[in-house]
């Protein structure tokens, strides 16, 4: 990890220079100043011109603040897709919910629980490469049955946590797959 | 005591607001972990807090924001009907008034800690006398 | 309805001390983080039923959801907490 | 005002409080300060106090019990009491 | 202490419950509490301020004075924790560490070292840890809603619960969430201290001052009908507008003082590194 | 009786507090000195341009601020008040120059605070001479007592550092824990604390209440030096003699001797002290200290100590003469302090002279000094037959009114205590004297050779030794001034 | 509707229950997780689904706003829900607490 | 505008707290300027304030301008007039005099200082003029907030010393606010002048007695009455010379004007005295306050420590005089109010000095003081005499009316504890004296000791100090006027 002085220089080589301000940069703002304003509407409630104006104002003011939160780099190509394709993942994941709270719940009420259950760390490695997707693939495997996400790394190692056996094999499995369609490039 | 038991269930949000008072009271002076003071001293300040709104309850009324819409003065309002704001509003103003002492002390332990390494007042205390 | 509501409450409280147990007694920090955490989401649901008891349901739902979103601010730090200090004992 | 839940919260809050109190871990001790807020929070939504209750809720959730855990984390988890 | 502190607390609640014998039942509608005072605030506050929100309309108009001392007290907490902690300055430690931001690779310079000014290099610390990617990426997403959300809590604090204050603890949550998931670097970057610390004394100003406007104006400080004439309102309407602005000045306030808070305490003053 | 509103007194008490800064901020010590100088002249002048007002009998009021509902800072002027603040005025510029002799003979450290604190000193000796009720009366004298508790400590090493708390503790303890509370009582009482002839009660107050007043009065005035509060006086000798002489003789046991007369004669009034039989208390403590005072300063081998404690019975001669209630008694303590001023100052300048020119502090040392240093001893003579009160002195007269007093009020002990009492002075003078001049060549102690000290340290002593004599033979002024404060 | 609330309702209260015990019953902190991070998350979506219909039954649009609210809840517990079990477990693992496995005494 | 200047009085140095606040992150040279104007606007209002109560009597402000009870009020009569101008007068000469100190001793904290500084007036002053009693609450926590912030900024012991005042403090003001829910409880109003019209059917009720005591009990705490001071002590001394020269002649004084405030206003003096017979128990607490003030003030060899130690005694004098319960005790408390600030202050600031140039103030530093600061330790005897009480300082003047009202009560033990201070007092200065003056002291005649150089303070800590000094005589010697033109209309008839 810890280079000496020379290597790190090395890294530091003059890059191309980016286009500071293309116009690529304004449509993030854009897009977070559209969903915000939509949820302004929704929570405000009230369409009176001065609300409106408050609303337009505050989201400017979040947009302005924090859209490169939502969108880190400025390449908006595809998201849209990827964003109605992860909609449709939705329904999906409540049924392996429902499947997964079932199995907790046969769990806890259990009397010989103690019998049942069998802790143990299962470690894989996934194939997804981006961000979005191993945070959805990580959130997935924790909400659904037996199964907690323990670590993730970028490069995809997952650990995860299983309560019995049963739970633990079917990963990666088809979850993955359904995530990695989702994610997948346009 | 049979006259008492009617008092007794009356009453028994200001029972518990002493109670809770007291815990605190007792924290801040029994306790010797500065912090568990904080905590105390949190409590207290939460009691006070229940109290008032105790007295801003009133049988049948509801939350005091107007059913009526913003701006128009459509109907009058019965006082009876909503809930006594005054006290909510002084309660307000105490929480923000705990939070900022809370700060205060947090940052005072701090200083404390960075000085003698520990927050237990004996031990602290057992560092001066050494001096 | 309301009656509903209203024994629907109370039962939330009762499993509210329920997870208080764990909190209180949990042995390690993580544990009472999670019976804290489980008082968390009884505790926006029972919001959203006070609300309907008190029939203003628009009013508390506001809270409501501001509890849903800093409710995990607290767990976050303490986690934050073990990853910068490690070992679930502080040095002495 | 439903006495029923109030009562059972009041109960419930008062427990909290001495919990956090007794608890030998400063860290455990600010989350269980935490969970004190909630129930306040919750205590006063029955009593109609929506404003002390919102105020408790981003105050209680989001801000004091970040501020113990970090003044913890700067100095010591460790207490005699 | 513990004997002494078990007295003085026995003493004490013995007293209390003692005094408490004499209060109105609870909840009781004919109780003084509920019959003098309150009664004009909910008739009247519509008419006075066009407010439904009861509480908001005292604690803005007729109690507006002790809401500005609310909030000058949350401010003189900020600056409290500002000079007992913050540590301006200081030496320069033995070495220094710096990250690559897209390898992940991090360097160690000694002291007196520098490296080239570079976006591609952060200056990290020695207790740093890679953020958590799923707490990260989670909080990303979550943070400009919790925005929105406290920026419409200040502005609807009118109709529903909520106001400047509880607006501007959310938004502050907000940039301490930031802290926490990311690092204190972060969310330094978003609210840099002199910004912190001088919009505070701003957010505080803006509600002495439409206080010190209506003074100027003619009226009693705080008197927010004067306004009227400026925002070519009726005085109800303007103390309506009133109110709103002095909510924005809360939340301002409110909302930098908790971040100045947090920053100070969870990098005890030296704001190199979080929580 | 007439009264005159001028800003008179308020000038007199002011002008040597008003030259203190420029004592302070002056460099050369000839120029110092010269303002001490000035202000002793004005202030003399000042006082002495009231007495023909006096003379007529009227008095001068000026009033500063009344601070107390009833009760004001106030001056005024009369004829007792004028008999001493001309003593302490004249005695002022004579002690000056004795001063400058004394301190630049011996190399005296930190004279220009001495000199300031002797100047704030007189301000208040003046300011209580002339103090028109008992509250200004004990601002000034508390005034004095701070003011020379540096002069009394002035050799700061651990001795006269001691001496000084003792001297503090017993002066101010004893006004703030008596006069303090029997003030306010008064206050309480009546409303008033203004000194008149009839005094300020009515009388209607019980006899046991008064009785405690009067002591707490008398005792808490500590400076009177009346037993059991006088043992400060004997340790607050290690005082440079200057100071000795002027505070120690004139200014601070004098203002205590007054400050009792003054309550006796203007808070209870000779009358309702007489109606009460409350002098007869005082009589006794006074006679007891007298006889006490004289016994012990027999043995004393030291010079100022032995000078210390014949103060103390002179003292209770003033406070005794008052306390007779008799119009003869009174006059004689009046003027007693004017008599005794003279004679015991001229004794203190030549035993600082004495100190001065040879460095003997000891009665046993000075056998056979009178060969060397005759115009001091001569002085010495003449100053111990005045305070013995044999004729051609002032005391004479003071001590001839005294005894006429105690036949006055039909006190027969008290005569026995006044004769017997000059006996004893005669005895501890004598003695002294005799073994300067009378003694054998080979018991002398020194060279039979005239060598005086400096002359700024005679010439005072022979002026004062001259003022005792002429006393003697023009005690007019006094006499009349003692007369009409009667 | 009444009715279709009433079940909702009660299957949520029922996953909060478990959820509950789970948390009492589990024998260590990992599995413990399960129950609070899995349980809890759907019974309080379940529950407050029932409400939000109960909320549309006098329904205006006031009723829908309060409901789309209370959807908006449900996602932020959707959301915040893995990722406050994340950061637990991920705390557990840093501060080295061993998972409990078969046979062992429960903590 | 001059019936805008109760709200002046509190706007402008909050409104400049703040400019102070961004000035410090601009250009800190201006803080200095921007804080001596705002307080000498504050002292020309509060005199000005002062001068229309005397000529037209009670002032009333109605913020946002709602009629009390609905809005908070601003009542300006005698009493807090005149503790307006001591408050204003007292931080505008102490500011000044604190500048250099300040720039010694954190000079990259100016800023925050000076708007903590002003934060902190203006909420001693709000306390002093509002006529509201939760209001009083909020800016009382301003007041504690700023303090605890102004000691913790001193020497390496302070944070601990401040926390603990934070704590009691905390306990202070929560009773003090509950003790004004009872009230609420019971009256359903939170203006003053309403409670008190409210309150005589209620004299009996329970509630009634325990809102008493414990608002009085929380004031105690805050001003460190006697069984509860143990926190000033350590806090005070600790501190920085410019903070505690602010707060101990300020804070606690302001808190007996609440006492006062509450016995007088609230609560009326037919309660307090007549219907609770706790006279007799408070004047002995007074009693052993100052006793015990007195003698652990003699243990200490630490000036500022003693210093803090006769604060407690003084405290002791001002609530007794209260409690005696007649109008000479009254009269007495509140002129002390007066007089303890300024002597106070003047002891506190010369404090400030020593440090300035000495570092220190045990007593082994103050050796041979009177010749190198001759200023300031002059303006030390005027304020020592002033605290012994030796006339025509001020000090005396309160202690006479104390005394005159302890007499008139018949509390003789309340007289003896008073003389009992004073003697202490005599010998506490005196030792001082004698330390700065003799020592180090030579056996011989110490004629060849060559004197140290004169090394004063600079120009502006002196000048102040010496303002003080001669405010104290003259104060002294306008007892009189300030009796009898404003403090005897500062109580109510009723009080006899």
């Amino acid at each position: 990890m810890h280079t000496n002085e020379e290597k790190n220089l090395h890294h530091n080589q003059p890059e191309p220079a980016q286009t500071a301000r293309s116009p690529l940069c304004f449509f993030p703002l854009l897009i977070t100043f559209i969903m915000m304003f939509g949820l302004w509407l929704l929570l405000s409630g009230k369409f009176d011109p001065f609300h409106l104006s408050l609303g337009v104002i505050s989201c400017a003011l979040v947009a302005f603040l924090s859209s490169d939160l939502l969108f880190p780099s400025p390449i908006l190509k595809g998201k849209l897709t990827v964003f109605l394709r992860w909609l449709c993942y939705l329904p999906w994941l409540t049924i392996e919910l429902f499947k997964a709270n079932l199995h907790v719940a046969y769990l806890v009420f259990h009397p010989r629980m103690m019998d049942l259950i069998d802790p143990r760390i299962i470690k894989f490695k996934s194939t997804l490469d981006s961000e979005l997707g191993l945070v959805t693939f990580a959130n997935s495997i924790t909400l659904t049955p037996g199964t907690i996400t323990v670590n993730v790394s970028l490069d995809g190692d997952f650990k995860v946590h299983a309560i019995d056996r049963a739970s633990g094999d079917p990963l990666p499995g088809e979850m993955e797959i359904k995530i990695a369609k989702v994610f997948r490039k346009v | 005591m049979a006259e008492l038991i009617p008092t007794i269930i009356a009453k028994y949000n200001y029972w518990i607001y002493i109670t809770l008072m007291m815990i605190g009271l007792y924290a801040m002076i029994a306790k010797n972990n500065l912090v568990k003071k904080i905590v105390g001293m949190n409590i207290f300040q939460t009691a006070i807090i229940l109290y008032y709104v105790s007295i801003g309850v009133k049988k049948g009324a509801t939350i005091p924001i107007s059913t009526g819409g913003h701006g128009a003065v459509h109907e009058a309002v019965h006082a009876a009907d909503y809930l006594n704001p005054l006290p909510h509003v002084l309660m307000l103003t105490a929480i923000v008034v705990g939070v900022a002492t809370l700060g205060v002390a947090l940052a005072l332990c701090l200083r404390i800690y960075s000085r003698y390494n520990t927050l237990e007042e004996d031990e602290i205390l057992a560092q001066i006398r050494k001096k | 309805m309301d009656n509903i509501f209203l024994y629907s409450s109370l039962y939330l409280a009762f499993l509210m001390v329920l997870s208080l147990y764990r909190a209180i007694v949990g042995p390690s920090v993580l544990d009472r983080m999670i019976g804290v955490n489980a008082i968390g989401s009884k505790t926006t649901v029972m919001l959203i039923l006070i609300g309907l008891l008190y029939q203003r349901v628009d009013m508390f739902v506001d809270i409501c959801l501001a509890y849903a979103m800093l409710n995990f601010i607290a767990v976050l730090a303490a986690s934050r907490y073990f990853h910068k200090r490690k070992g679930l004992s502080d040095e002495i | 005002m439903f006495w029923q839940i109030d009562l059972a919260i009041l109960t419930l809050v008062v427990v909290t409080a001495v919990a956090s109190l007794m608890v030998k871990d400063l860290l455990g001790a600010a989350i269980l300060f935490g969970a004190y807020s909630f129930l306040m929070c919750l205590l006063w939504s029955i009593m109609g106090a929506v404003d002390v209750a919102f105020t408790e809720a981003s105050v209680g959730a989001g801000v004091s019990s970040v501020f113990f855990v970090a003044a913890v984390f700067r100095t010591s988890r460790r207490t005699k009491d | 202490m513990k004997i002494i502190g078990l007295i003085i607390t026995i003493i004490t609640g013995a007293f209390l419950v003692y005094a408490a014998a004499d209060f109105p039942a609870w909840a009781d509608p004919n109780s003084p509490a509920s019959t003098y005072l309150s009664p004009y605030f909910i008739e009247n506050s519509m008419k006075d301020t066009s407010v439904p929100n009861f509480v908001t309309s005292l604690l803005a108009d007729y109690r507006g004075f002790d809401t500005m001392f609310e909030t000058t007290v949350i401010f003189t907490a900020g600056l409290v924790c500002f000079i007992l902690l913050r540590i301006s300055g200081g030496k320069e430690p033995e070495t220094s560490h710096y990250r690559h931001v897209l390898t992940g690779v991090t360097v160690t310079l000694k002291k007196g070292h520098k490296i080239p000014e570079s976006e591609d290099f952060e200056r990290i610390d020695d207790l740093w840890t890679p953020p958590d990617l799923i707490i990260k990426t989670g909080c990303r997403l979550m943070i400009p809603f919790i925005q929105l959300f406290g920026l419409y809590v200040i502005a609807h604090g009118h109709s529903s619960p909520g106001g400047g204050f509880q607006g501007g603890v959310i938004l502050g949550a907000s940039i301490i969430l930031l802290a926490i998931s990311h690092d204190l670097r972060t969310a330094l970057e978003k609210m840099r201290e002199k910004v912190v610390a001088i919009l505070c004394p701003i957010g505080v100003s803006i509600y002495a001052g439409t206080g010190a406007l209506c003074l100027l104006l003619g009226v009693n400080f705080l008197d927010y009908s004067a306004l009227a004439s400026v925002l070519h309102v009726d005085p109800i309407a303007a103390r309506s507008h009133g109110i709103f602005m002095v909510e924005i000045g809360v939340g301002i306030a409110v909302m930098t003082t908790m971040i100045w808070i947090y920053n100070n305490i969870s990098s005890a003053g030296k704001y190199n590194q979080g929580l | 009786m007439e009264t005159i509103t001028s800003i008179k007194p308020l000038l007199a008490v002011l002008v040597s507090l008003l030259v203190t800064p420029m004592l302070v901020s002056s460099r050369n010590p000839n120029v110092r000195e010269g303002w001490t100088f000035v202000a002793a002249f004005i202030k003399l002048a000042i006082v002495a341009s009231m007495v023909p007002a006096i003379l007529q009998g009227t008095e001068i009021v000026y009033t500063v601020a009344e601070v107390l509902p009833g009760v004001a800072i106030k001056f005024k002027v009369d004829a007792f008040g004028m008999l001493f603040a001309l003593v302490s005025s004249t005695l002022w510029i004579v002690t000056t120059i004795y001063s400058i002799g004394y301190m630049r003979g011996l190399h005296e450290h930190s004279q220009t605070r001495y000199f300031c604190f002797f100047a704030i000193a007189l301000s208040a000796t003046i300011g209580v001479a002339f103090s028109a009720n008992l509250l200004t009366l004990y601002l000034f004298y508390e005034m004095l007592s701070f003011a020379t508790y540096p002069l009394v400590a002035h050799h700061q090493d651990q001795e006269a550092r001691s001496s000084g708390r003792k001297y503090l503790l017993y002066i101010v303890g004893a006004s703030i824990a008596l006069v303090l509370p029997a003030m306010l009582i008064c206050y309480n009482l009546t409303g008033t604390l203004e000194f008149s002839k009839q005094g300020i009660f009515t009388g209607t107050e019980s006899h046991a209440t008064m009785l405690v007043l009067l002591l707490m009065l008398v005792l808490g005035f500590a400076k009177a030096g009346i037993m059991p509060f006088h043992s400060w006086l004997p340790a607050a000798m290690v005082a440079p003699t200057p100071v000795s002489a002027l505070l120690h003789a004139v200014a601070v046991v004098k203002v205590g001797a007054f400050s009792v007369l003054r309550v006796l004669t203007g808070v209870f009034g000779i009358d309702l002290l007489a109606r009460l039989n409350l002098g007869t208390v005082i009589c006794y403590l006074a006679a007891f200290t007298v006889i006490t005072a004289s016994l012990i300063a027999l043995s004393q081998d030291g010079l100022k100590r032995r000078l210390a404690f014949s103060t103390i019975g002179q003292l209770s001669y003033i406070v005794l003469g008052v306390a007779l209630l008799s119009p003869k008694g009174v006059i004689g303590g009046m003027t007693h302090i004017a008599m005794h001023a003279f004679g015991k100052i001229t004794l203190f300048f030549c035993a600082g002279a004495i100190f001065v020119a040879t460095g003997k502090k000891n009665i046993s040392e000075m056998v056979g000094i009178g060969r060397r240093m005759p115009v001091t001893m001569v002085a010495f003579f003449i100053g111990s037959l005045s305070v013995i009160g044999l004729p051609p002195t002032g005391g004479f007269f003071s001590k001839w009114y005294l005894v006429q007093g105690t036949l006055q009020a039909d006190q027969w002990p008290m005569l026995v205590v006044l004769l017997s009492s000059s006996l004893l002075n005669a005895a501890y003078f004598f003695p002294i004297v005799y073994k300067a001049f009378f003694c054998t060549p080979e018991e002398a102690m020194f060279e039979n050779r005239v060598e005086e000290a400096p002359i700024w340290c005679v010439v005072p002593l022979v002026i004062t030794a001259a003022g005792t004599i002429a006393l003697f033979f023009y005690p007019s002024l006094f006499l009349k001034l003692a007369e009409l404060a009667m | 509707m009444d009715i279709l609330v009433c079940i909702l309702l009660f299957s949520g209260l029922f996953f909060l229950t478990a959820g509950s015990i789970g948390i009492l019953r589990f024998p260590d902190f990992y599995s413990r997780l399960h129950p609070a991070g899995k349980l809890d998350t759907l019974g309080t979506l379940l529950a407050l689904l029932g409400l939000a219909l109960f909320n549309l039954q006098h329904f205006s649009l006031g009723a829908l706003l309060t409901s789309l609210k209370i959807m908006l809840i449900i996602i932020f517990v959707f959301v915040a829900s893995p990722t406050a079990t994340h950061a637990i477990v991920d705390a557990g693992v840093r501060a080295g607490l061993a998972p409990w496995t078969k046979g062992e005494k429960r903590r | 505008m001059s019936q805008q200047y109760p709200a002046l009085l509190v706007i402008v140095p909050l409104l400049s707290a703040f400019a102070i606040s961004i000035a410090g992150w601009v250009n800190k040279r201006l803080c200095f300027p921007i804080i001596v104007t705002a307080l000498s606007v504050v002292v020309y209002a509060s005199i000005g304030l002062l001068l229309t109560v005397l000529e037209k009597g009670v002032v009333i402000y109605h913020l946002g301008g709602w009629p009390p009870p609905v809005g908070i009020a601003y009542y300006v009569d005698h009493l807090n007039g005149l503790v307006l101008v001591v408050v204003a007068s007292v931080a505008l000469l102490n500011v000044i005099a604190a500048k250099k100190s300040i720039e010694q001793e954190f000079p990259d904290k100016a800023g925050p200082f000076y708007t903590l500084y002003i934060l902190m007036v203006t909420g001693l002053l709000g306390i002093v003029v509002t006529g509201d009693a939760f209001n009083l609450y909020v800016l009382l926590e301003i007041a504690a907030l700023t303090g605890y912030g102004l000691l913790a900024m001193g020497e390496e012991r302070a944070p601990l010393s401040s926390l603990n005042y934070l704590y009691m403090g905390t306990i202070g003001a929560c009773f003090y606010l509950l003790g004004v829910g009872y009230l609420y409880i019971v009256t359903g109003s939170l203006n003053m002048v309403d409670i008190a019209r409210l309150l005589p059917p209620l004299y009996q009720s329970r509630a009634v007695l325990a809102a008493f005591i414990i608002c009085m009990v929380g004031v105690w705490l805050k001003m460190a009455f006697f069984p509860l001071h143990s926190w000033l002590p350590n806090a005070y001394t600790h501190a920085t010379s410019a903070a505690s020269s602010l707060i101990a002649p300020l804070v606690t004084k302001v808190m007996v004007y609440v006492m006062i405030r509450l016995i007088l206003t609230i609560f009326t003096p037919e309660f307090a005295f007549a219907t609770l017979a706790l006279n007799n128990i408070v004047v002995w607490l007074a009693v052993i306050a100052i006793v015990m003030g007195a003698i652990l003030a003699l243990a200490e060899r630490n000036l500022k420590k003693m210093l803090t130690f006769i604060v407690v005694a003084e405290i002791g004098y001002m609530v007794g005089g209260a409690w005696l319960g007649n109008r000479a005790g009254m009269t007495g408390a509140i002129l002390h109010i007066v007089n303890d600030a300024l002597m106070t202050l003047c002891v506190f600031l010369v404090v400030g000095n020593i440090v300035y140039k000495v570092k220190g103030y045990a007593f082994e530093n103050l050796q041979g003081l009177f010749r190198k600061m001759p200023f300031t330790m002059g303006a030390f005897v005027v304020g020592a005499m002033s605290i012994i009480g030796v006339p025509p300082t001020c000090g005396f003047f309160s202690k006479w009316y104390l005394i005159v009202g302890a007499l008139q009560a018949g509390h003789y033990g309340f007289m003896a504890a008073l003389i009992f201070s004073s003697l202490v007092s005599v010998v506490l200065f005196f030792r001082i004296f004698e330390i700065c003056y003799y020592e180090p002291f030579s056996d011989h005649h110490g004629h060849d000791q060559p004197p140290e150089p004169m090394d004063e303070a600079p120009l502006t800590m002196v000048v102040p100090l010496l303002i003080v000094a001669v405010i104290l005589i003259l104060v002294g010697l306008y007892t009189g006027d300030i009796v009898n033109h404003i403090i005897k209309f500062a109580i109510p008839e009723g009080l006899v």
